[in-house]
């Protein structure tokens, strides 16, 4: 197994983990860890094709992950300060009890 | 070489899925930095000196804590007496587990193919900060100002959204 | 011969390794590093302490520790000694597990920081091309065991002051690591080594430290405010504020593990005065090019401890901030002053040489200086509390 | 008539010329910082128009003196600095400023009378709350109307008008509390609208003619031989040439803003503002805008005209300034108001300098202008003291004797208004009205515009007697006790009074300074400028004439002036006659039965066609479209709804199935989209495997 595989192997299980994290934990914040774990694969990604890329010297995957880590900020802070307001309205962070969008 | 990244691979796939199964909501955070720092001592193994400790200074440094104070602000939240996993756990499993096994055919199915540098590493690349700078400010510059308004816009819509409506004067 | 003084320490390793077989070598030299650095701080802590309670003792009208030696010289071994042999409790409830790592944690994290200071010539344990950034990711990651000591002794004071600490932390973050972007901008290069050696070089038998420019003053000032911050010393010490919580987030420790954090403190304390040193005092550059026969390390741990100095004098002078005070006067005092000498800096570096720079800075951060302070302290959050009586 | 001046055009602008435009720029900047001043910060508003308004002084003395040296070196010139202002594919919109002595003398007035003026302000408006907005408004006036004077582009001078005419209705209904003030800035902001909008025609149609608005731009100016020739070459209507009729297009926008007779009304009116802005912007310089356009583009108004000869345009201009001269002094006979009576008196005044332009050239009617600007901001300042000593009175029959109470106001109004009547040789107006009765004895056209002239200055010496013997003499009539301004008030003056007398000096016969130097004609000093035929004698005239008045006044009301219950002495005397002058001829009146009359017929029409015809129609319309739809109700709920309703019931119970997708949880729509994932990555692979 050539060791680009190897990272992208992990990465691939990293992130079957985070869904499978994001799919049953009930905690909102915990779905949004697992999304953080997701993310954090796909920077795996990208910096293994840079490494193992034909092109390391254009620099795009490090790049990419560079951008993808700035964003994930951005989107951990969004994601919990809604967790955080939705907990003030209903007092819990269960999202199976949050289908007031049911249709 | 082989080694450390089994090594690396075993504590981040540890971390993570302590972060996903453990039950004190603060361990799974805790847990999660393992995560973090393990992904990150892997940029390094792969030469992303700068990835490597961004990824640090982002995640282990600042989202960890963030997430570690969502924790805190959500009290009662941490165990919920009936189960941590939902109702439907079963039929997620195996929803990742499919995500997983496609992926995994995927690569394996693609990296053989994969010519020259799918098997052993290229020269080690040379990423210095200052190619980076250059490379940010100069093809890159779009996006980095694009992402600076991002953050910004994330910065004060969590602001507003996470404020007191009571105290709430904007 | 002075060079051989200058290099004394590289010399010694160097024959040290020579003893081993070569493929051990590259190992070897590293170890013999980590473990001199592992002896030397401590030490300089054990010193620190003493000077500190000596000096506290004297600011105070008292005498300190005088009993152990003479003088009481061996007071931090007969401390060390003690903590050593302490009952090591933890409490019922706590989180043992989390309770245990949270104080290692933070002693192996305060030692990463060492590895990119360099301490002399030829002296960085480290090479890193993203050193700084290196420093800035170990830094920001002593608050995760900050919060892990809080939360896992289950004490409300723990997590208060697990809570205080980290939230200050985090707030005077961003002013230490824009302050330092300004000394990257004119530098050019994130490399401690890099940053030395653009500050040793001499005009007129004078150094071109960097705190001897407009933008590089301010900086350092507000770097030095962050970092008493950082390292929550007094007047920012609000995290273990006696009076109000027991002693923050180690009050449920005792024994090695309270000598761990204490440990960690000062060695903290070391590691961002070291930081300070290299980014805006030279680092290990001679104060006058006349000097300059004087070995490097001298300069280096004389100027750390010169800051160690001036950390004990403010605890000793300043009284403790209220939290909102400390609050909005990082986000609303440093913190924007920070920025604008980022652009202060861009102005300096492009502005070319001359005069005209000179003026044209120190007038912008003067001027900013003094209206916000005037205007700061006109809102009550800044300045003098304003007691309101029944009405 | 005089011959045509010969202007050294200036190519390369000096210094002054180019930095020329800080004139207008410095108050208008001023007036837009005063407007983000808050209420109370009255000081810093006034410091900050007087200041700007004196840099703009200092700099027109500066191009004042430039110019006057230029000229005294020989030759008078005219510089100009034109730049591109819109670029619409070939043609090119250009905007200039010109310094030549026409603009540098009228800069030079319009900032000093402006600054007294504005000084003055300080004091009168002490105790009025809306401070900082008179003076926001103030300086953008001076701003605009100095545009106005250095503007070598007819556009630009249009816009700079415009602004004059917004700041002057603004600064009428400055109370605008006072509905009687908001009615008048109404009025006089529709009235000025009437005579611009031709104003703007003759812009226009100049422009499509001569294809540039610029003045004077080194030969392809508009007012330069080439174009003139070209507009005289073609014919508009009952034999004018294009040059005439823009003329007499220009001349109405000039109508209107200084109050020429059809266009008058609403300068009276405007008295209603605070007495500084009558007398800044209804006495000395905004109601001079329209005489200044006209000396402005005099080569226009001049085109065509041999030498000697006259055209059709400054004929018209002549006639229209000659009635209203007298027409405006009639009614100022009959007035009780004060301001009033000044007010009738500008427009009279203006009508002089009218007729003056027309018949004398443009030193003339400009000299005038000059002189008249300085002793009617004298009066009205005056007039404004004596409001102010009376608390806010302003009927002459209630006041009287303040000769005594107010004598510094008492001797600078006694001044200015020696100098308006034009008594002999000391006072400025003598010598600018007889220059202006010279060219009209000389007139080539018709007599009767002198003897109107010369009917209007016995009038003006009548009724400026008469309110001077209602106002000062006799005894005090009023209820509270009047008393003297303080002295920011009566030191401007004593300044303007000061002028008012010693201006006649630069205009004499003997020494035609102002004359030579707008002409750029050398000067020389020579005591048989009196000698010419007749001169002499005219000035006997005239003298006799205004002696004449200033007796019969002073014997009518001098001393004795009735109660404010009894009637005037005329109206005893005369009572038919002075009740139609006392109600202004009834040219509202007119207006009323014709004019607005007619607007309110019309609008009545429009009124009934909306409501009877177009309405009906639509109404019709509507009737229609509801047959149609009972119709289709009917069908509708018999036949349609059947079906629908069935297929609307399937359509409910399959939504209801589908919404149970709909289960509000996240975690099932992340499930459907992770399946998703996993179906396309296969498809992808088959697919790149085969």
């Amino acid at each position: 197994m050539t060791p680009l595989a190897g990272y992208l192997l992990v990465a691939a299980l990293l992130f079957a983990i985070g869904l499978a994290g994001a799919l049953t934990r009930r905690n909102a914040i915990l779905v949004l860890i697992s999304i953080e774990l997701m993310l954090n694969a796909a920077n795996l990604n990208l910096i293994a094709f840079w490494r193992y890329g034909p092109h390391p010297e254009a620099l795009t995957g490090m790049m990419f992950a560079i951008f993808s880590i700035a964003v994930a900020a951005a989107e951990a802070a969004v994601g919990l300060g809604l967790v955080i307001s939705i907990y003030r309205h209903a007092h819990t962070t269960d999202i199976d009890l949050m289908n007031r969008m049911k249709g | 070489m082989e080694m450390i990244f089994y090594g690396l691979a075993a504590l981040t796939l540890a971390g993570g899925l302590a972060a996903v199964l453990l039950k004190n909501t603060v361990h799974c955070a805790l847990a999660l930095t393992v995560a973090f720092a393990g992904l990150a001592f892997q940029f390094l193994e792969l030469d992303a000196q700068f990835a490597g400790f961004a990824q640090i200074l982002v995640y282990v440094g600042a989202v960890a804590i963030l997430v570690v104070f969502a924790i805190l602000l959500t009290r009662g939240s941490e165990t919920p007496m009936d189960g941590v996993f939902s109702r439907t756990w079963l039929a997620g499993l195996a929803i990742a587990a499919a995500v997983f096994a496609v992926l995994s055919w995927a690569v394996l199915g693609s990296t053989r193919a994969l010519p020259g540098p799918g098997g052993a590493p290229a020269a080690t690349p040379t990423a210095t900060v200052m190619q980076i700078g250059n490379a940010l400010m100069g093809r890159y510059v779009l996006p980095l100002e694009i992402v600076a308004l991002l953050l910004t816009a994330a910065l004060i819509g969590a602001v507003i959204v996470a404020m007191h409506e009571k105290a709430g004067s904007l | 011969m002075i060079a051989n003084l200058d290099q004394i320490f590289v010399l010694l390793k160097q024959f040290v390794i020579g003893l081993l077989p070569a493929s051990w070598q590259p190992a070897a030299g590293v170890v013999l590093c980590v473990v001199a650095i592992i002896c030397v701080f401590p030490a300089l802590f054990a010193i620190t302490v003493l000077l500190e309670r000596k000096g506290l003792g004297r600011m105070q009208n008292r005498y300190g520790p005088n009993r152990v030696g003479i003088f009481g010289i061996l007071q931090p071994v007969a401390d060390g000694i003690k903590s050593l042999t302490k009952e090591d409790l933890v409490p019922l409830s706590a989180d043992a597990v989390v309770h245990f790592i949270a104080p290692v944690f933070l002693v192996v994290v305060v030692f990463m920081g060492y590895a990119v200071l360099p301490m002399g010539r030829n002296m960085t344990l480290v090479h890193l091309d993203a050193a700084l950034l290196f420093y800035f990711a170990i830094g920001a990651s002593t608050e995760l065991s900050v919060f892990m000591a809080g939360w896992s002794s289950r004490n409300k004071y723990s997590l208060l002051g697990a809570m205080r600490a980290v939230a200050q932390m985090i707030s005077y973050e961003v002013p230490l690591l824009m302050s330092s972007v300004a000394v990257v901008m004119i530098t050019g290069s994130l490399s401690l080594d890099k940053i030395v050696a653009a500050q040793n070089q001499y005009t007129w038998g004078l150094p071109h430290w960097y705190i001897f420019t407009p933008w590089g003053f301010a900086g350092f000032v507000m770097f030095a405010i962050a970092a008493t911050a950082e390292t929550n010393r007094s007047p920012f010490d609000l995290p273990e504020g006696e009076s109000e919580l027991v002693a923050g987030y180690f009050t449920e420790y005792s024994g090695f593990k309270f000598a761990e954090f204490f440990l960690g403190e000062y060695v903290g304390m070391l590691s961002i005065s070291g930081l300070g040193t290299t980014l805006f005092l030279g680092g290990w550059s001679a104060p006058l090019a006349v000097l300059g026969w004087v070995p490097s390390w001298f300069w280096f741990f004389s100027k750390i401890m010169l800051s160690m100095c001036v950390y004990i004098w403010l605890r000793g002078t300043l009284p403790r901030l209220r939290q909102d005070q400390l609050m909005n006067f990082a986000w609303k005092f440093v913190l924007p002053l920070t920025l604008l000498n980022l652009f202060v800096t861009a102005l300096w570096r492009f502005m070319g040489d001359g005069w005209e720079r000179w003026v044209v800075c120190s007038a912008i951060l003067v001027l900013a200086y003094v209206v916000m302070g005037r205007t700061g302290m006109h809102r009550d959050h800044l300045g003098a509390r304003r007691y309101r009586y029944a009405d | 008539m005089q011959e045509t001046i010969s202007f050294t055009p200036q190519l390369a602008a000096s210094p002054i010329a180019e930095i020329l435009w800080l004139i207008p720029a410095v108050p208008m900047v001023a007036s837009g910082v005063i407007a983000l001043l808050k209420q109370p910060k009255r000081r810093t508003a006034a410091a900050l128009a007087i200041g700007s308004l004196s840099f703009s002084l200092l700099l027109a003395l500066l191009a004042f003196v430039h110019v006057a040296g230029a000229w005294a070196l020989g030759g008078g010139i005219r510089e100009t600095v034109n730049f591109t202002w819109i670029q619409v594919g070939s043609s090119h919109v250009e905007l200039g400023w010109v310094l030549d002595p026409l603009a540098a003398v009228m800069l030079v007035m319009v900032a000093f009378v402006g600054l007294l003026i504005f000084i003055y302000s300080t004091g009168y408006m002490e105790h009025d709350e809306n401070y900082t907005r008179f003076f926001c408004f103030l300086s953008l006036f001076a701003g605009a109307m100095l545009g106005v004077v250095i503007s070598n582009s007819l556009l630009l001078l249009f816009m700079c008008w415009e602004l004059v005419g917004l700041t002057s209705y603004l600064l009428i209904g400055f109370w605008y509390q006072k509905p009687a003030a908001a009615a008048a800035a109404k009025k006089a902001f529709m009235t000025t609208r009437v005579g611009d909008v031709f104003f703007l025609l003759g812009i226009v149609w100049f422009f499509a003619q001569t294809g540039t608005l610029l003045f004077y731009n080194g030969g392809a100016g508009s007012l330069e031989p080439a174009a003139l020739a070209a507009l005289l070459a073609q014919h508009a209507a009952l034999g004018l040439t294009a040059a005439g009729a823009i003329g007499l297009l220009i001349f109405a926008g000039a109508a209107g803003k200084s109050g020429q007779f059809p266009l008058h009304v609403w300068l009276p009116d405007a008295m209603e503002g605070p007495t500084p802005v009558s007398a800044l912007i209804h006495a000395a310089t905004m109601v001079a805008a329209g005489v200044y356009l006209i000396a402005r583009v005099y080569p226009l108004m001049q085109a065509g005209a041999l030498t000697g000869g006259t055209t059709t345009a400054l004929t018209v201009v002549t006639w229209v300034g000659a009635f209203t001269a007298v027409f405006a002094a009639l009614i100022a006979v009959a007035q009780n108001d004060i301001k009033r009576i000044l007010a009738y008196s500008t427009v009279s005044q203006l009508g002089y300098m009218m007729a003056g332009l027309g018949m004398g050239g443009v030193a003339v009617g400009m000299f005038h202008l000059i002189t008249h600007a300085f002793f009617k901001a004298l009066l009205f300042l005056g007039a404004g003291s004596v409001i102010h000593g009376c608390h806010e009175e302003q009927d002459v029959r209630r006041m009287g004797g303040l000769r005594s109470d107010m004598p510094l106001t008492f001797v600078t109004y006694a001044i200015g208004m020696l100098a308006l009547c034009g008594f002999p040789l000391l006072f400025s107006g003598f010598w600018s009205k007889d220059g202006i009765l010279e060219a009209a004895q000389h007139w080539s056209v018709a007599k009767a515009p002198f003897y109107m002239l010369v009917f209007g200055a016995l009038l003006t010496a009548f009724y400026m007697t008469r309110q001077v013997g209602y106002v000062f003499f006799g005894y005090w009539r009023g209820h509270k006790t009047a008393h003297e301004s303080p002295a920011v008030m009566t030191v401007p003056l004593a300044i303007l009074a000061f002028f008012a007398m010693a201006l006649g000096v630069i205009g004499t016969p003997a020494w035609p300074w102002f004359r030579a130097f707008l002409d750029g004609r050398a000067l020389t000093f020579h005591m048989d400028g009196f000698a010419e035929p007749g001169l002499i004698a005219l000035m006997g005239g005239s003298t006799a004439v205004v002696l004449l008045g200033l007796g019969l006044g002073w014997w009518l009301y001098g001393g004795q002036a009735p109660k404010p219950e009894q009637p005037d002495v005329l109206e005893k005397a005369v009572p038919v006659p002075w009740g139609w002058l006392h109600n202004r001829l009834y040219v509202d009146e007119l207006y009323g039965v014709t004019v607005i009359a007619f607007y309110e017929w019309w609008a009545r029409v429009a009124d009934w066609l909306d409501r009877r015809v177009w309405g009906g129609a639509v109404a019709g319309v509507a009737w229609l479209f509801r047959g149609w739809a009972q119709l289709n109700r009917f069908l509708d709920t018999n036949w349609v709804d059947g079906g629908f309703d069935k297929g609307c019931e399937e359509l409910a119970t399959g939504g209801g199935l589908l919404s149970r997708v709909q289960s509000g949880r996240v975690q099932t729509y992340l499930r459907l989209l992770a399946l998703a994932v996993v179906a396309l990555v296969a498809i992808l692979i088959w697919s790149s495997r085969a």
